[in-house]
């Protein structure tokens, strides 16, 4: 039996897991990151690329995280954080903000999220426990962006329950969108087949993912340690 | 032709009715008609319908929908967020809906935008990709269209449209600044009555180019400057 | 019987038709002037009255038409012509410039007409004897509009038949919603119960009117001699 | 990033093949892509839709769709005029359509307008109000909807828009002037591949205001200058 992660075997930073996921961006991709730890994907600049970043209410191509004191009141991120204006940006309403959505134009979406499945299904707004729901535009980007990125914790941070699963237990965003997935213990591709393991945290084996893991791990043979860089 | 500019909110919204449907913009914080809202919890119609992205913020300091909310002046929400973020985030908003003193439809953003934009555009429903295979589209309308399922919504509708806008002439035509546009131009196309609050003064027609208007000034019935800090309200 | 028109008795010249019509025209008013003889309503001006013209091709306030020398090559109205700036002119793009019609934002559209019926029914756009049709935006208008005004001669110029029918017999550009008819002959309201003379040109009666007229023409007490200038 | 400015029309229209899809906007003149519109009938590529609001003009001095269509190059036309407005005006498309040699499709304009947003705006279909009751909306699914009668209709998609501009920068970002923004804006963003002739000089990003820009740049592929005459058509 692998050693119990919670014997304190280090995991992935959240700055390093959403590295790389941003190191997948291709030049020209337009990007939408979700609230939360998908914001630090921007931390990750590759000079060779031009990344567009996207957000629902209506901006393309906005900059960094405002520095203190260089806020402009009127600019803010889907987070509500204050940007920076980038050379060609361009800005619309919110319908055409999301008709840019549902047609297509967002090359990739990162979420977080509750749980995702083998199948490519997951779910992110809404614990059945709580009356409502928390959806905003994560059900529009998850069912028109060409791909859906996830960044999470590899199991709930409360009970240590797996949050990588054969279906889902809560309430879905969307069925089978989910192309790749990183979590602190590694990076997970979905494939028709299942949930590939492509590359695990420096200090963990297949094995011992697998056992923080409710679904059925595909572990090819080119499976690497994690990359951090390029 | 009929005078839209008005020297008060709380004349602009003086004759607003208990009982109506009003459409609220803003995201982020930006873009949120917050004159307009304050000038209507003075005046204290109730029983209202509120469309709006969110339904108020945690500790606001500024009034924004939950004002209303929490004020119990509205009756139902069409909102993108019905469930706090984070359980702790507990708004006056949801602490009203656990209790079920208020009720609440849970739109995802795209479709909520699209459906105001179609009662804006006179569409009479529309089939969107958007929460097919999800909680929100059971009971709905499916349909597949090139091998793609669909769901069917109708379009949102109301009464009044609060407005917060950069610049506007007397004849109504809006400019918007960056994110401040939001959901503003599309709710001032839906609704019957669109009420503005604007952050610089009115200028005469021909004073805004005509290519880079937001708003055609038809759909603007109302307009009131918004007056420095602190009689009016800038955050 | 009555005297038959072809004997020269004078009927109405197109420009007092149209003025007739946009006496109608209430301050404030979003006009659309459909292509021909609709667009001479734009020469009648009431001072007392801010009218704004909308064109289909997304400009909402334009202004005269321009003289020579005065034109501007990126500005032209339904009919093509260049027209002047109006100060309070906005510009929007096809899409918007149809939601703008279909959200029932054009107060009153005047078009021409083949033929209009008694129920409100009339026929703008396809002779069944030529292939296709020339469309345009008068569906939209004619079925979006708060009011459709037309404006024709009262009797085909080719063979004399009557245009003012029973039922169409061309296929119609939108059932039911014709509200006021100016005709060479005189005004015509569609009410629930038919066509009502309003008034007549002068020199005519309201029975030499109905003989050039299919439908059955309801003549009300207060029928009057058309009135040129409010 | 990929360059998105060519240097000639011809270049930039190069690879287009034979039987795609082309949306040609322009109304009454004004915004017509004549430049593009004459490089492709350099090119020769045949078998083509068209997806336009006329099918030419009468005795057009300036190349326009019916340049394309008169060289026999266009199999399929979506118009909202597909018989001449008066009888003796008799464009090559209404001879050609007289003697079935190119077939087309009759649609409203502003259910083409309508239907061109819609593919841009992932929409599957929507119920419009225009031509219920005629001929048009024969065949046609209908629905009754809060007692109005509506038609559904379907998104017009295609494989390149041809497009007119008055700005442009290297990030594809447009600007138009006045009406000639017709349909350009919607047609660029329905097609998958936007090819843009721009008036003016193509400035660096920033040059053009966030907020005054018709066309995000993420819309548009290529871009090419138009020369002074009489190299460039101007008309």
């Amino acid at each position: 039996m692998p050693e119990h992660p919670k014997s304190g075997k280090p995991k992935l930073e959240r700055q390093a897991m959403c590295d790389r996921l941003a190191m997948e961006f291709q030049d020209e991709w337009v990007v939408n990151l979700g609230v939360g730890m998908p914001t630090l994907c921007s931390n990750y600049v590759d000079p060779n690329k031009t990344i567009i970043n996207h957000s629902e209410n209506g901006v393309i191509g906005y900059g960094p995280i405002a520095p203190v004191g260089q806020e402009d009141r009127h600019l803010v991120n889907a987070s509500g954080q204050h940007v920076l204006a980038q050379p060609g940006m361009a800005i619309v309403h919110h319908a055409d903000s999301f008709a840019f959505i549902r047609g297509g134009m967002v090359d990739v979406t990162v979420m977080g999220a509750y749980e995702v499945a083998e199948n490519g299904d997951f779910a992110n707004w809404r614990i059945p426990s709580r009356k409502g729901g928390g959806i905003g535009g994560a059900m529009d980007l998850a069912a028109c962006a060409k791909r859906v990125f996830i960044a999470m914790e590899h199991t709930n941070p409360r009970d240590g329950s797996p949050r990588l699963l054969k279906r889902c237990k809560l309430p879905i965003t969307a069925p089978g969108v989910v192309k790749l997935v990183v979590t602190d213990l590694g990076l997970f591709e979905v494939s028709p087949q299942g949930l590939v393991l492509r590359e695990y945290a420096p200090g963990w084996t297949p094995e011992e993912i697998q056992h923080e893991t409710e679904a059925r791990l595909i572990i090819p043979r080119d499976v690497r340690e994690f990359r951090f860089r390029d | 032709m009929r005078n839209k500019v008005y020297q008060t909110f709380d004349e602009a919204v003086a004759d607003i009715p208990d009982g109506v449907t009003i459409m609220f913009p803003g995201f982020g914080g930006v873009g949120v008609p917050r004159n307009l809202i304050a000038a209507l919890h003075r005046q204290g119609a109730k029983g209202l319908t509120g469309i709006s992205n969110n339904a108020g913020v945690l500790d606001a300091k500024a009034p924004d929908v939950g004002t209303l909310i929490e004020a119990g002046r509205v009756k139902k929400m069409y909102c993108a967020f019905t469930s706090p973020t984070h359980p702790s985030r507990v708004t006056a908003f949801v602490r009203m809906f656990n209790n079920n003193e208020i009720e609440a439809e849970t739109v995802p953003q795209g479709t909520m935008a699209e459906r105001i934009r179609a009662a804006g555009a006179g569409i009479g429903a529309f089939y969107t990709p958007t929460s097919v295979g999800t909680e929100l589209a059971e009971g709905k309308e499916h349909r597949v269209i090139n091998g793609r399922t669909y769901v069917l919504e109708y379009p949102l509708h109301a009464d009044y449209a609060f407005i917060r806008a950069w610049k506007a002439d007397t004849y109504g035509n809006l400019q918007f600044r960056l994110t401040q546009r939001n959901f503003n131009p599309i709710m001032a196309m839906a609704a019957k009555t669109t009420i503005v609050e604007v952050e610089n003064d009115v200028v005469a027609p021909g004073e805004l180019e005509p290519d880079a208007i937001h708003v055609p000034g038809v759909y603007v019935q109302r307009i009131v400057r918004i007056p420095p800090a602190p009689e009016g309200i800038w955050e």
